[in-house]
């Protein structure tokens, strides 16, 4: 199985030829792959090397975590990879921005109205969870539409609580 | 004498605390929220009773059900912890009151030190400095407040009156911004002390956060615990923790005056039991009083690995009316240690608080690591409290080895579950800065960086790719198999329930 | 000098010594068997190698493999840690011909003292009392150790002369029983190392074991860190260990009279790297060399503890010439240790090895408190290798302390998956002869028993009903709830995965 | 439901009344009863205390370790106390011990032949594991029968190895 492989600016050709080895950039590489206790906890050894990584898959994205450092890393077929590149152009703008909570927690203030025009950086919303307040900025300027939430309200996780739109 | 204590508070503090009870033949008794009920301190108890909901105040802060429970169970004392109810003078009143011990000290004295703006004009008093601020009394209006803020000049620091931790604290740099942020400060300082009430203070550039650890007993002997630096903070909380501190470093000299002046601030307010003298130190070694803190900290432990003294149980000592064991010539600073708070929050994200349950513990352990935890692989880490749920402590005969400990500790440390701030101090500790010991209270903020590119991680771009192929291609052929076959067998659910965990 | 070891171990210790090369800047080689790739030794070490199949003749005791690996990847060093090879002159040797140092004493340095024979007649010349027993050189027949038997007189000891923790060692009443001992001590010798040869020796009775810690280095510095009791013992396997002995205790004087024999039985040989003299002390003070362990031991820790020297890093220091940090007078004890080996065994069916996949651990953490362990939750203890695979150690400033953080932390410590022997500490340490000091190397054999009743479990009957009660009641639903309607769904798969385990 | 629960020489009569309550022997216990992490670890609240304990099920009997002390627990409704009480003394006599290896490992010596006759704490068996040698014995007087190991043999855990009959 072939992948193009990319972190950042870096683009790997990957092949998986057969359970012990790997053909990376043209490169066999000999390797032990094994997660640990069923968590996403990985060990590599890779010519004699051990390394150990974290891995999430968040937004179709696979973050390594390894030795200290955070790579975010897309994998993909070269079909997918192709796709990707081509409509890249067309996604990039316009479009609604979702907040969505990044964790469970009580919104504290909501210093928006709808219809309300924002620039990129001005707070949002303000939640609080455990026991810190956390300031949510725009990504992006724009007109924020379908705040969902007041002040005093408890979310959950992941739950979009307004948009921000062109 | 009492031979019961009520732990009047959650999470790695309290399991430390029963500990410290167990270690001296006393009965330990928890109380807990409804998200607590699995947690290790209701599991290590001998006792454990239920406040109320999870909310803070309707569990930990309830320190009226909390004395009705100790009656009922014949717990003769309380010991508070840190946060929640550890500095609130009312609470100790009221034990005193109903016939418990209050582990800590006089309510005179929470009293005085709590309120900030009495505690610079007591120690003012006692002929310590204090950070240039505002002097006044009480609860100052905001126009008070904007009136004041040009005379001692900025930038300055708003900070709430009964607080700590950096909570209701906020730096401001010109006199437009300040309505802002008097706003937010008392917003949060009233969230999280109940008291919305702020003052302000001078900030001083370059300086270092050093805080001396005093012991106090009953019969009115005053010790220090040698120093801690605490300069590393984000946000002003502080986030790692040494004693020695490389500032002080050899200088006998300043620790002594530094130990004397902490000595003579918490007599001028009769203090007894541990207790906490912060100071600013400039540059030049000038120090400044910038408040005490009333009660057990977080970072105590690293002088506990340097001194030998377990501050814990010379606390429930002090408040069975023993004397203290040990005088100030006993104190030898032996080695170095080094605590990193371990918080469940994304350092790639902003440090976002990272909620979920832990499904998996590795913890670092062998020569010279310590670790106090309130958690447990298949525990959850909730919304609801602080997001400090794990300590790493090292000791090392020297600062390097202790550094060198703390590299490999965090190395070692896997948590699975929540995501955490391992990988900042694992950049942190490698930063050169850090290593030489030079860093004030503002480095964090403003010279270091996450997410700067080094060469060590350009050197395993490879390995990381690698790595998610490997996964993601594990987890294609996986996810074909299921799809064609619609096999949602034994093994199939194990699988999907792995990924779900993946996701998190 | 070297900058790369190759640890040739598995296990705790393989993980203890990765740990003190990380600390000193040191890259580290791990070589593992085909049982062992999921090991912690594997996840920590930098490199990896692959040995050969799980049992250790096919790959840890292949001395000539882990050379070649070290050869190849550039490893300039071998630490053998214990058991396996760490006691064979051959490979020392092979070391030294390969051109890698050997962390350890020099081959003829081993090869004297691990022929325990040639041990006690060398350290006898240097004026050193034994241990009465056979004396004569070489291979001895049967007929000759029958002969010689009733001469020494019983009961007395058949030893392996090759040996060393217990492995091959039968105590004998009389001389009808001594053949078919015999038998089974060769047996037993010859499996564990190789070789079946034996030798006699005195059982000295109501004996302590006391063993002293050496460091030596290639200068000719040769010092001692204490002693360490070792009397907690069953089937000649110690299970306890502390520093200091409360029988030494105070006597300052016994200490620095072993400690100086101990000195100079290691001259006798031009000792180099951490030893440890092992004696037999009778209840007037009179002690006896037993054996010298030419490596680290699994009981170090607790010197460590007390005397605040990481031996491990000190015999990395001696392999690289350099001179010994400390001098005899810098040695201090500071306060007290206690060891407790957790085996993966089952106290209550007459310690019956246990295997299997750890499914949960939750340390004890917090202050004074060691952990030296292989394993992790996840991880399968398999059959072939010993069954310690966890060490707990607690430090405390008094022998009172640090049993009562010993008694807490055995109590918080919970492993599932496998048995352990954890129980067995924990009654152990609440016996009024272990609280007291008073007790032989037969203590455990003779005196104690883990099923005596006591008072307090008595007490606790009531709960342990309960608690039976409450499980079988939900096993009891969940079955009849699967019967019934044949739901073998998510949840349901997690249940029936979860009564798989209990049953383990 | 009401079960009897035994322990030793002690019978309690135990009740589950609900969620929350449960009667011994008559007396009602406020309780709050929970595992750790799917594990068989139990956290049991009853009237305040707080316990903690492993539980595992062994042929049958309900092993409880708590405290450091270990508790074999027989828990039965009336119908199976009844049963097994009555069939008791047919059951103990007689039959046949399975030998079992408490352990995979391997088989060093078996020092008994088929047909031999062998008295209680005879050692039929020397099995290794952990670099170990466990000797094991027989718990009664009887003929070795159905040998179906020898020495060097790897073993699997409850693997019968060999019988003993009256």
């Amino acid at each position: 199985m072939r992948y193009i492989t990319t972190i950042g600016e870096r683009e790997f050709a990957v092949e998986i030829v057969d359970d012990s080895h790997i053909l990376v950039d043209g490169k066999i590489y000999e390797l032990n792959f094994d997660s640990v206790e069923d968590q996403p906890v990985y060990s590599l050894l890779v010519d004699g090397y051990s390394h150990e990584a974290y891995v999430y898959l968040v937004d179709g994205v696979w973050q390594v975590l390894m030795h200290g450092h955070f790579y975010p890393v897309m994998v993909e077929d070269e079909g997918e990879k192709r796709l990707r590149t081509s409509v890249a152009g067309s996604l990039h703008h316009g479009g609604e921005y979702h907040l969505k909570a990044p964790m469970p927690g009580m919104v504290v203030t909501v210093p928006v109205e709808e219809g309300q025009a924002v620039a990129k950086g001005d707070v949002l919303l303000v939640l609080e969870s455990m026991k810190m307040q956390n300031e949510l900025k725009s990504p992006r300027d724009g007109i924020v539409t379908h705040l969902r939430v007041k002040s005093g309200d408890r979310v959950e996780q992941h739950q979009t609580m307004l948009s921000v739109v062109d | 004498m009492f031979k019961k204590v009520l732990i009047a508070n959650r999470g790695e503090i309290a399991v430390r605390i029963i500990r410290a009870c167990r270690e001296l033949g006393l009965q330990t008794v928890a109380v807990f929220s409804e998200a607590d009920r699995r947690a290790l301190h209701v599991r290590n108890a001998d006792e454990a009773y239920l406040l109320g909901p999870a909310p803070s105040r309707e569990s930990y802060l309830r320190g009226d059900k909390i004395i009705e429970i100790a009656r009922t169970c014949g717990a003769g004392a309380i010991h508070p912890g840190y946060g929640f109810l550890a500095e609130r003078a009312d609470f100790a009143q009221a034990c005193a009151d109903s016939g418990i011990v209050f582990i800590g000290p006089k309510p005179s004295a929470i009293a005085s030190m709590g309120d900030k703006a009495v505690a610079r004009r007591t120690v003012a008093a006692a002929g310590v400095l204090v950070v240039p601020g505002t002097e006044a009394v009480g609860a100052l209006h905001d126009d008070d407040l904007l009136a004041i803020a040009p005379v001692i000049g900025f930038p300055l620091l708003i900070k709430a009156t009964a607080g700590g931790g950096g909570k209701g604290m906020r730096e401001v740099a010109n006199l437009e911004e300040m309505p802002g942020l008097l706003r937010s400060a008392r917003r949060e300082a009233e969230a999280s002390f109940g008291d919305g009430n702020v003052y302000l203070e001078k900030l001083i550039e370059g300086a270092r956060h050093i805080e001396i650890q005093l012991l106090a007993d009953q019969q009115g002997n005053t010790i220090f615990l040698g120093e801690r630096e605490c300069s590393i903070q984000r946000r002003h909380q502080k986030l790692v923790e040494e004693c020695p501190s490389p500032f002080v470093g050899e200088d006998q000299d300043l620790r002594n005056r530094m130990g004397q002046v902490a000595v003579r601030a918490a007599q001028a307010v009769d203090y007894v039991n541990a207790g906490t003298i912060e100071f600013l130190v400039d540059k030049d070694s000038n120090f400044y009083f910038l408040e005490m803190n009333t009660r057990l900290q977080v970072e105590h432990p690293v002088t506990e690995m340097v001194t030998g003294v377990d501050i814990v149980k010379e606390q429930i000592r002090i408040a069975r009316g023993r004397q203290l064991r040990y005088q100030q010539d006993d104190i030898d600073l032996n080695g170095w240690a080094i605590e990193c708070r371990i918080n469940a929050e994304d350092p790639y994200n902003n440090f976002m608080p990272s909620t979920g349950v832990i499904t998996h513990i590795t913890p670092p352990t062998g020569p010279g690591v310590r670790i106090d935890t309130g958690v447990y692989a298949g525990f959850a880490v909730t919304p609801y409290y602080d997001s400090l749920f794990t300590k790493l402590i090292v000791w090392g005969e020297t600062r390097a080895e202790a550094i060198l400990r703390l590299r490999r500790s965090l190395e070692e440390y896997k948590i699975v579950g929540v995501r955490t701030n391992i990988p900042f101090h694992q950049k942190l500790v490698d930063s050169h800065r850090f290593m030489g010991g030079q860093f004030d209270t503002r480095f964090v903020e403003e010279r270091f960086s996450i997410e700067s590119t080094e060469d060590d991680a350009d050197a395993d771009l490879d390995i990381a790719a690698i790595i998610a192929t490997l996964v993601a291609h594990r987890y294609n052929q996986r996810a074909t198999n299921i799809v064609q076959r619609g096999k949602r067998d034994a093994s199939n659910w194990k699988w999907i329930s792995r990924w779900e965990r993946m996701q998190h």
